[in-house]
């Protein structure tokens, strides 16, 4: 029923993650070249024809275009990229939401299908009855389609893939720990649904059928037990690999998903410090017995 | 209907119910109104006030509590309000409601008139400084309860627009059209989004100037 | 704490001259319940004030007391008194406050020479949780979401405290707001009962109130109630003091019977304020 | 019109978030299996750690998932208050610092400092939980006053637990030096402090109260509840539960109301979770303290 442990008894949750050093690690203010002939990407300045860090990072080159990337940042959009957001203000036109980015995301009024099909002229009533569609609290997945000079993201849901989100479970991680891949959404083998948000949150819920996605329509039924354990387990394999700094995608988080029922945990076991740590143990080793 | 609960003065006609008090069974013969709520198949009255029973035309029995007070209101979707300009300029109106339908407000209620809701015709060729002027008198139509500043406003209708407006010299100007309105003593024309008022309405408007 | 210039402030030192009565103040830091209850009880179970363990003091209702506000009640149980102003529903003025359903505003304040020590004018840390409590009762009773956007003040002055002020101040901003045709679920009627070891005593007085005290052998509490009668419901619950489960549930019989009893008479006072009210306007209406 | 009331409300208990309302039914449903796959009366993992702030005469950091409290107990001497001669006190003060919570800035955090500061004092105040006549030194004259000092590192949900659990385990820690009263000349006595720096006494906090909040949600009520199962309740109660099972303190939270029976119930819960709490809590610290002088982990992970 509660569990009290002491600070000292808490393993740390860093021996876990890789600990081959990343090459090139730089600090505010330190020099990257010297060179000429580069192009200033994000993360640097330029200051007396010399490249300068202005965050702590990696330096990532592409062609002549250098940058670094961040340690920590808040969600950094790019075209194409799946993200999942939380309205937050239904205003004129266009909804806001919380995508984890710099600036309030937006999602037009003229980027989402309204329910009658593509070919429907939006009237003024739409513009008056946008909060029957999306209110405040309401989760969408969506996908970058377009970003505004500020950096601002604007999003569409014109797919039937996207669309607000119904029961469920929303976790937040690190952007930096979801790895992009050809495709987003997941129905795992274990009975749910997974959207892994480019914008670090991931949304785990009971299995999608793709002829219901996309529309405005929440299902408030009651989701059966079997697929609520599923869902617990996976979004605390989530937190659990996660708070070890390992990246997340489908085949990891069921490596992990499979390790804490091959080990015998419980769904609630998985949030103790040394459960943890464990999980993410055995998932790295399952990634290198694969590897040989 | 079948129970009442402490209604101890049934002989003097009226009913007078109180907050949480049962008034009958929610059945399809009677539709809870003005001043009721539903709880647990019953309705229940939510205020302190007399209890009016009303057939309605299918043969519904409509029960409604009214307080002797004037009614709790706040400026809902769909009403028509009585407001006063306070602020114009090329994109939209601020305004104070006065008023909401028939029922004047202790305290107003801050709400806006944007451009694109003053007229239902060419509505690309509206010019906000030749529509209202502040201190002007409109009716107009509540379109939502907006963001957090303001109650969203439209005079988008033929009744809806100025009634009443003072010329630079200080009188109460006559309506000359739907555009303009004119100063009876000076005789200079100005140019409002006027409102077609019926009769009635005006005299009604008349008795509210004078409460207030 | 900020100090209000324009207000004379006592010097620091001063202390209410009722501390330097010669009382045995030693013997009752640490006495024992069983004195205890003798010193508020005598063998016949009849308290100082000549009441029984389970009477109340006599309740007194009036509504109107205030011409200017929306709606106004003024509550009198023996010489607890107190006054709420209810004014609204008015706009939220500041923008980080927005919320889409209506809102309550309520303020508790003692008149600074309401109780045996001087209260100061500025709300103290007692008033404002005393504040925050009504508030969380009132809004369970409250139809909030027939006013969005604005909020509703509910304003209560305890004009002289004798025990159970947040009991009185339930029932009084309940009547108030019923009056000022504030929708309402059901109306909130506030009880309190004082726990000494073996007795119950409903409806304390100051001196009988559960103070804080050392060394007490066996339990000793207070609690008090706000309980909407019609719909069975809890909407504040404070209890300070030592108990057992098994106790509280006694003790909350025994308060929410009593606050069935209260519920007519609290109508009946609504119901005449209807009634004078439906007098008035059939006078205007002859006098046009 | 015939919406339930319990629906229409939204949390005022603390840093509100948004939940859409399917989020919020997935959570309603939860059929003693929650998001994280607690059953009802399961707490998440309880991290402790006492005696980091060597200024402090007590101190501890207790983590519970992502609410982190920082407790720090300054031992002063001071007159007692008049209407108590004989006994010293206990001074609350929590702070809820911008860090935790963005909108904890400025005067934000202060209603909800207020609310748990002034509920400690009331769990705190009858006899049967701390002994206030140990901490007098000499009858009206002079008394030791312990200065709570609670900092809200983080915020997580469930701050009530969260500071009594650690604020228990911060009294537990404390060490009041020893003093002597001599006197001299038979007129004026004077205070003698010990030489001995580790000649200290220390608070029986064995019946100290820890805080059980439980929240309602639908016909159920559960402990230590997230943030999201904040927002999706409209009720509890906190309640205080000494070391003997005894309840203390009571409070309604929330802006719902209750049904009498499932309070009943809710209380009987409380006590019989509070006790187990109390007494996990209690053999942690011995343990911790039996083991002497190890490595304290600090704040460096």
């Amino acid at each position: 029923m509660v569990d009290i442990r002491l600070a000292s008894e808490v393993p740390l949750f860093d021996i876990v993650a890789d600990s081959t050093e990343p090459k090139h690690l730089v600090t505010p203010g330190s020099l990257i070249t010297k060179e000429t002939g580069f192009m200033r990407g994000h993360g640097t300045y330029m200051q007396d024809d010399c490249l300068y860090a202005s965050v702590a990072g990696v330096v990532e080159r592409v062609n002549q275009l250098i940058s670094v990337r961040p340690l920590k940042s808040r969600y950094h959009g790019e075209i194409g990229d799946v993200v999942i957001g939380r309205i937050t203000e239904v205003s004129q036109k266009r909804w806001k939401l919380d995508t984890n980015a710099r600036l309030d995301s937006v999602l037009l009024l003229q980027s989402v299908n309204l329910p009658g099909g593509e070919l429907r002229r939006r009237s003024a009533e739409d513009e008056l009855s946008m909060r029957q569609y999306l209110k405040e609290g309401d989760l969408v997945s969506a996908e970058v389609q377009n970003i505004f000079n500020d950096g601002a993201l604007s999003l569409h849901t014109r797919s039937m893939k996207y669309g607000k989100l119904s029961q469920g479970c929303l976790v937040k991680v690190s952007p930096s720990l979801i790895r992009r891949q050809k495709t987003h959404f997941h129905n795992l083998p274990c009975g749910a649904s997974i959207i892994m948000g480019n914008n670090g949150f991931v949304w785990i819920c009971p299995t999608l059928h793709e002829d219901v996605a996309g529309g405005f329509v929440q299902n408030l039924e009651t989701v059966p037990h079997a697929d609520r354990q599923a869902i617990s387990r996976l979004r605390n394999c989530v937190t659990a690999l996660a708070q070890c700094k390992m990246m997340l995608y489908d085949t990891s988080i069921m490596h992990a998903y499979d390790a804490s029922i091959n080990a015998g945990f419980e769904i609630k076991d998985l949030l103790l410090p040394d459960k943890i740590t464990e999980i993410a143990l055995m998932v790295r080793k399952q990634f290198e017995m694969e590897k040989e | 209907m079948t129970s009442y609960e402490n209604s101890t003065n049934t002989e003097s006609k009226c009913i007078i119910s109180t907050p949480g008090q049962r008034l009958c069974l929610a059945e399809d013969k009677y539709i809870g109104g003005v001043g009721t709520y539903t709880r647990q198949g019953y309705i229940m009255s939510c205020l302190a006030g007399i209890v009016k029973i009303t057939a309605q035309p299918d043969k519904r029995i409509l029960v409604e509590v009214r307080s002797g007070k004037e009614q709790t209101v706040v400026p809902s979707a769909g009403d028509i309000v009585t407001a006063r300009i306070t602020q114009v300029n090329p994109r939209w109106a601020r305004c104070a409601i006065l008023c909401v339908k028939e029922m004047v407000l202790a305290e107003p209620f801050r709400g806006q008139l944007r451009k694109e809701d003053v007229r239902a015709t060419e509505k690309d060729r509206v010019e906000m400084y030749k529509c209202f002027r502040p201190n002007d008198i409109i009716l107009a139509r509540v379109l939502s309860l907006g963001d957090a500043h303001s109650y969203v406003l439209s005079t988008a209708e033929n009744e809806l627009g100025v009634v009443i407006a003072y010329s630079e010299e200080g009188t109460p100007m006559v309506p000359v059209g739907w555009q303009e309105m004119q100063c009876p003593k000076t005789y200079v024309k100005e140019m409002r989004k006027v409102a077609k008022v019926s009769p009635e309405i005006i005299s009604n408007e008349n008795n509210k100037e004078a409460a207030n | 704490m900020p100090v209000d210039s324009r207000r004379l402030q006592g010097p620091e030192s001063a202390f209410s001259y009722t501390l330097l009565e010669k009382k045995d103040a030693n013997a009752e830091e640490s006495i024992l319940s069983a004195d205890l209850q003798k010193m508020l009880i005598d063998s016949n179970h009849v308290r100082k004030d000549k009441r029984k363990p389970t009477d109340a003091r006599p309740l007194f209702l009036r509504t109107g007391i205030i011409s200017q506000a929306k709606g106004s009640a003024y509550i009198e149980q023996g010489n607890t008194k107190l006054v709420c102003g209810v004014y609204g529903p008015r706009e939220v003025q500041k923008k980080s406050d927005f919320r889409l359903n209506g809102q309550l505003f309520c303020e508790f304040k003692f008149a600074p020479f309401s109780c045996q020590k001087r209260r100061s004018h500025q709300q103290d840390n007692e008033e404002l949780v005393l504040s925050g409590l009504l508030r969380e009762a009132l809004e369970a009773a409250v139809c909030l979401h027939h006013f969005p956007k604005a909020q509703v003040e509910v304003n209560i002055m305890v004009i002289e405290n004798d025990g159970s002020p947040l009991a009185a101040a339930l029932t009084c901003a309940s009547l108030a707001l019923a009056s000022a045709s504030i929708p309402m679920y059901d109306l909130v009627i506030g009880a309190a009962v004082r726990q000494l070891p073996k007795l119950l005593l409903l409806d304390p007085t100051k001196d009988e109130e559960w103070q804080p005290k050392l060394n007490h052998d066996e339990n000793n509490s207070n609690l008090t109630v706000g309980f909407m009668p019609s719909m069975q419901q809890i909407c504040a619950y404070v209890h300070e003091g030592v108990s057992n489960p098994e106790e509280l549930e006694q003790m909350l019989k025994i308060v929410t019977e009593y606050c069935l009893k209260v519920q007519p008479v609290v109508q009946l006072c609504l119901k005449e304020t209807v009634e004078k009210m439906l007098a008035s306007e059939g006078e205007n209406n002859d006098a046009e | 019109m015939s919406i339930a009331p319990q629906l229409l409300r939204g949390p005022s208990l603390m840093a509100e978030i948004l939940l859409s309302e399917a989020e919020k039914a997935f959570i309603h449903h939860g059929d003693d299996l929650r998001c994280d796959g607690r059953t009802r009366l399961d707490y998440r993992p309880i991290i402790l750690e006492t005696g980091l702030v060597s200024n402090a005469s007590g101190s501890s950091r207790l983590r519970l998932a992502n609410s982190d409290v920082l407790v720090g107990v300054k031992v002063e001497l001071a007159s007692p208050l008049s209407e108590k001669p004989l006994e010293g006190r206990l001074e609350f003060f929590v702070d809820c610092s911008a860090n935790a919570t963005p909108e904890f800035e400025g005067r934000g955090g202060e209603d909800l400092a207020n609310e748990i500061c002034r509920f400690l004092q009331m769990s705190y105040m009858s006899g049967d939980t701390i002994n206030l006549s140990e901490l007098s030194v000499l009858a009206g004259q002079q008394c030791w006053v312990l200065y709570v000092d609670i900092l809200i590192l983080e915020c997580g949900g469930n701050l009530y637990d969260t500071v009594s659990l650690a604020v228990k385990s911060a009294l537990y820690t404390t060490q009041i030096p020893s003093i002597k009263v001599a006197t001299m000349d038979g007129d004026q006595p004077e205070l003698e402090l010990s030489e001995d720096p580790y000649d200290t006494k220390r608070l029986n906090t064995q019946n100290v109260p820890c805080l059980v909040t439980l929240m309602k949600i639908g016909n159920h009520y559960l402990v230590d509840p997230t943030p999201e199962e904040e927002c999706c309740s409209s009720s509890g109660v906190v309640v205080a539960v000494s070391g003997s099972k005894k309840i203390t303190a009571v409070r309604k939270i929330g802006s719902g109301s209750l049904h009498p029976e499932s309070l009943v119930s809710m209380l009987k819960t409380a006590s019989e979770v509070g006790a187990v709490v109390n007494k996990i809590l209690m053999k942690k610290l011995l343990e911790e303290e039996t083991a002497g002088k190890t490595q304290k982990v600090g704040f460096m992970r």
